[in-house]
């Protein structure tokens, strides 16, 4: 799950670390009123859940109060990467000496929460790690033990020569990683970490994703989502328990299993179909998940055909079978439906299509052939 | 001979009582696993009915189980919220290999259980993966038993329902398995591809071996290091999500493209640099099996 | 360092373990006025750092407020082993269906604590260790993870049948590690951890010693001690950083090193002799230290010699010697000083004290020896 | 040869800017062990002047400590908040071997410090000991080198001056040392009686060893049934604390009789029975090692 900038700080700055004020507007209005009450210069920054947001123009600096609201009135409402801002966070201006990077993210390899940290902060580390590698310091932290101090000491000394600056840095890098480990999060930035003119070490951007698998642990954080900032295809694909991703092309599937739902794109794309999006509808299936997986699929106006492709293990194709008769009932299809099923209790789902008017064949190839053949066809029609 | 699991396997169930452990516990029984008894703390003394009349002990503890049942393997059907506490049980009981089918343990809970499984000697796959099979010795998992049939070639997965398309495909060919392997799809698991080739490598049954991954993360790319160095047989590859964008997690928690690392291309490269045949679509693996048998 | 009973029920209660409730008085009126409001019968249990107390006439079950007060009157003021009662407890009395034993020390053979279990409660488990050893059941935690929860389970079907009992005890498991870890003890112990006939589980005494080295970590367990329960001399030992014990014998030691001290003690004893005490001066020794040592060493009547044994390393001798000279001019000894000192500025130290009309060895035997016959010869005088 | 250190010993000094760490890194130096660095948190790039106008970079971390001076040995002088962190600092930066001689470390840091260092394969000495010292070859912790010279007898114990007064007893006799460890009197230690006692077996300089136990616990006891096995050369044992009373802790957080267990009598019998020779007095030394060599 991703939680906007301004929840992040608001992680970290309960954990301790040291993040300047900030307060987030909807509207111009709010915007002025909030940067009138700082003072100085702000700036104004979109809170989407997408990165690039400064090329995109969605961060601003404002001299005053007045300006804030001419940008707040430019940025709120803008599309970024496909997503509306909704909200603005205004923060005071910073002095700026130097911009670090510093994040954790859970890495496969070693099997644990792994720093990285950086002095050149301020721009993307994946610029980093290509242009400059050597740049990057890398530490993995073992959670049986927690972030131990000489691993947090050292963490300061590659990004800071002055002894106060490193314990201002190694205080920091323990109160993120605790931020990190108390809202089970799966990614945890802080970029940059500037220090100011006077010395002061501070964080000025922070980005924060969650393990969904954690998420039954910390309802507060749970509570944080944000569903104006996902299609809302996803949201209501969450909510029935479905893992769905809309994608730009024209069949739309429905597959079990995540693997499976993949290599069901990737083929669709082999005979030269253009996939709608990527949908698993998981393992222990009930009838009700297809019909709410066919739902969200025809609210897709680009979708010409839709192409179910199911093995059945722990989900029994007759409870898709089920789902799809049932889901023919009470919505409006309007698109054709090609469909594979094997494996458990596949003769039961066949005797069930076919009762229903539908037929089905054991081939993924088959299937995916024709489902590409219909949307052409359908293409052709329009 | 297979891996990891064989006739000699003597399986327990932790979480025996509940609706998904119930079930697979009973379809394993039908496989013909040698399912010798079950955990659920609070119902110690009860029995647990398998098919055709065969009743198994339950018991309150791993450790109990162990001592009464002489189990060796263990499979976990509990809770994604108690799956680390049943994981590190079984490690602490001396299982040495434990199977953890729960989907949607926490990524944090796994980097403490998997130093504390590894040192205690034993070996976890998963979690979030279908377990293993053993076509005509055992089952320990949730795989399907009779799309597969015994034959030469080795599979290893990080996928649950692709796997089983293409180890369909191979029975439907003829073409038997020697064991079929799901290492699952989260970001921190017990069993990685090396893992598994290694013990392909040195079991005298299996004589191909078919590699299925998908996109996020680097454990292909490493595993096609491996082939390159340490694998005498041969390998045929697959990567799903040659499709998926960028920056969303397809599904499972480890399959995910971040910025330009984990994509399916960069996958491909590695296995066709060390050697390794690699399908199109998963109907391809026949024929490339049929090449190098 | 030892806490009371009372004190380790309040870390206890702290935790969340439940603990029947109970006050202190120090007079037998408090301890009737404590009784009344509590209304049936009480226990009324001696507050000393001593195992006993049972024996000992320390704990006494009263029916109601008048003889509670008839108790305390009595309990009050008792020697338990060598300590004089100032406090006792005052407790409902609880009815018990079942008495268990639950502890938790650290052990030197697994490094890590151990919890040690058994149904049979209510007696000293060294006496269960020796009669019934099957009785014990043994968990070492390793606390890079603490007590995982099924452990917590284990220990809990070890003590009970009951499923809800199994539950309630397992988590007084984790609340009983939780108060151990968290007060930086050594011994953590329930003992009877009972059943009452409604089958509820209760913590009905208990014992913590905390490890000295984790007190600076818990300036509110430091606060707990209580000088009044124990010698005066050990208390000014140990606030002159002295580590002190009273014994029975007549010849007093100072050495540095508590193998060397304890070598001192057992060599008084292979010549005939019995040790007044043992006291180490510890490493970096300075003069007032060896002042603050004599005046201790001193005040006990029973001395009639006092040896000296000193082996320089860090410990420097010259500061030794300049230490025995201060505190003759400071304080009356009353009583001959034999000096063995060898090793760093051993010359320094032997013209120090040959300035100051004391002579020195160099041999341990020959030191011994000497105070042995110093001490007889003094007995002889008396 | 001697065990855990001698001339190709390259010594770190972690704390060498305190009170103890900067006296005793002189007094090491002087001795002739090679003291390359020393670390001390915010002085990185500074120098220790040691004896004679010799000077050591001062690091601001182990690893980098490590990385400019190749050192293979580490001791520690940290206060007793900082030792745990000091010690797995060393153990990370891949220090195989590492002196704790900071008295008062919390027993339950060390719970954690020792499967730490472990896993890392490196072996602790301590805490809260006198370190080790090869005579003539070179010096780690705060023994008087004086006392010392080198030979035969490697000597073992869980206590410092009493050591020392061992050691001085065998010196005065002619008898010399192949090397003398103290392994500490805190409950948790890195190096017990039975890793000393393995060393020096295996090291042919050694032809005698003199362990010196005291009261509490049972690591004597241990050691003496792992000397009926396991060790070939004659051993000469002691036991401080004959007549000190049960349930009090006799300096050492270590040495305390509980109830019946970890008396001197028990220790000593276990010695005998182990046909490990004790002596009553420290100055039985002489005439014991002189019957065996």
């Amino acid at each position: 799950m991703n939680i906007h900038e301004y929840q992040a700080k608001e992680l970290l700055r309960a954990h301790g670390v040291p993040v300047p004020p900030g307060e987030v507007a909807t509207t111009p209005e709010e915007a002025e009123r909030i940067a009138s009450t700082f003072g100085g210069p702000v700036v104004v920054k979109a809170q989407v859940h997408a990165g690039g947001r400064g090329k995109a123009g969605g961060v601003k600096l404002a001299k005053d109060a007045a300006e804030a609201r001419e940008h707040a009135t430019r940025i709120l409402g803008m599309q970024i990467k496909g997503l509306v801002v909704e909200k603005v966070l205004v923060t005071p201006a910073e002095d700026i000496a130097s911009e670090a990077y510093v994040g954790i993210v859970v890495d496969r390899a070693t099997r644990s929460p792994v720093f990285m940290v950086s002095r050149e902060g301020g721009i993307d580390i994946e610029e980093v790690a290509a242009t400059n590698p050597g740049a990057i310091h890398r530490l993995p932290v073992d959670t049986r033990y927690g972030l131990l101090p000489f691993q947090a000491h050292w963490l300061a000394t590659r990004l800071y020569d002055d002894p106060a600056q490193q314990r201002a840095c190694a205080r920091i890098m323990r109160q993120l990683y605790n931020t990190f480990i108390d809202s089970g999060a799966s990614l945890a930035e802080i970029n940059p970490l500037i220090t100011t003119p006077a010395g002061e070490v501070k964080a000025i951007d922070a980005k924060i994703n969650i393990d969904d698998n954690e998420l039954f642990r910390h309802p507060e954080i749970e509570a944080l989502r944000d569903t104006s900032a996902e299609p809302p295809s996803e949201t209501a694909a969450r909510e029935a328990g479905l893992t769905f991703i809309q994608l730009d092309g024209n069949i739309g599937a429905v597959v079990n299993g995540a693997g499976l739902a993949m290599a069901t794109m990737d083929l669709i794309k082999f005979y030269g179909g253009e996939p709608a999006n990527f949908l698993d509808i998981g393992g222990s299936s009930n009838p009700e998940k297809v019909v709410n997986a066919l739902r969200i699929i025809t609210s897709d106006p680009h979708v010409r055909v839709i192409c179910f492709n199911i093995f059945g293990g722990i989900t029994r194709c007759d409870d898709v079978a089920n789902g799809i008769v049932e889901a023919t009932r009470r919505i409006q299809i309007g698109v054709p439906l090609v469909i594979r099923l094997t494996g458990t209790n596949e003769e039961k789902a066949v005797q069930i299509l076919a009762e229903a008017g539908f037929s089905a064949t054991t081939s993924m190839d088959e299937v995916v052939q024709k489902a590409v053949e219909l949307a052409g066809a359908a293409k052709g029609n329009v | 001979m297979a891996i990891f699991i064989d006739e000699s396997t003597r399986l327990l169930v932790q979480g025996i009582t509940g609706r998904d452990g119930s079930f697979h516990a009973r379809q394993m029984m039908e496989y013909g696993t040698a399912v010798v008894g079950g955990v659920t703390p609070g119902k110690g003394g009860q029995r647990f009915e398998g098919p055709s009349g065969h009743a198994v002990p339950i018991f309150d503890t791993v450790r109990d189980a162990v001592a009464e049942t002489g189990a060796n393997t263990s499979i976990i059907y509990v809770p994604p919220a108690f799956a680390a506490d049943a994981i590190m049980e079984a490690a602490d009981a001396g299982i040495p290999f434990i199977v953890a089918i729960t989907e949607g343990v926490p990524v944090l809970d796994m980097t403490r259980v998997y130093p504390y499984v590894r040192e205690r000697g034993a070996r976890l796959l998963g979690p979030n993966c279908p377990g293993v099979l053993a076509p005509g010795k055992a089952k320990v998992g949730i795989m399907p038993g009779q799309i597969a049939m015994p034959g030469p070639v080795g599979v290893v997965s990080r996928s649950g329902t692709l796997t089983y398309e293409v180890v369909y495909q191979l029975t439907r060919a003829g073409i038997g398995q020697s064991t079929c392997v799901g290492i699952g799809g989260d970001p921190i698991i017990g069993t990685n591809f090396i893992d598994c080739l290694a013990a392909f490598e040195a079991d005298p049954e299996t004589r191909a071996i078919v590699m299925i991954g998908e996109i996020g993360g680097t454990d292909e790319q490493n595993a096609a290091e491996y082939v390159k160095r340490h694998v005498t047989k041969p390998v045929i590859g697959f990567i799903a999500g040659q499709t998926a964008p960028p920056g969303r997690r397809m599904g499972h928690a480890g399959a995910i493209i971040s910025g330009s690392a984990g994509t399916a291309a960069e996958k491909i490269q590695a296995f066709q640099d060390a050697g390794i045949r690699v399908m199109e679509r998963p109907s391809d693996v026949v024929g490339l099996i049929r090449e190098v048998l």
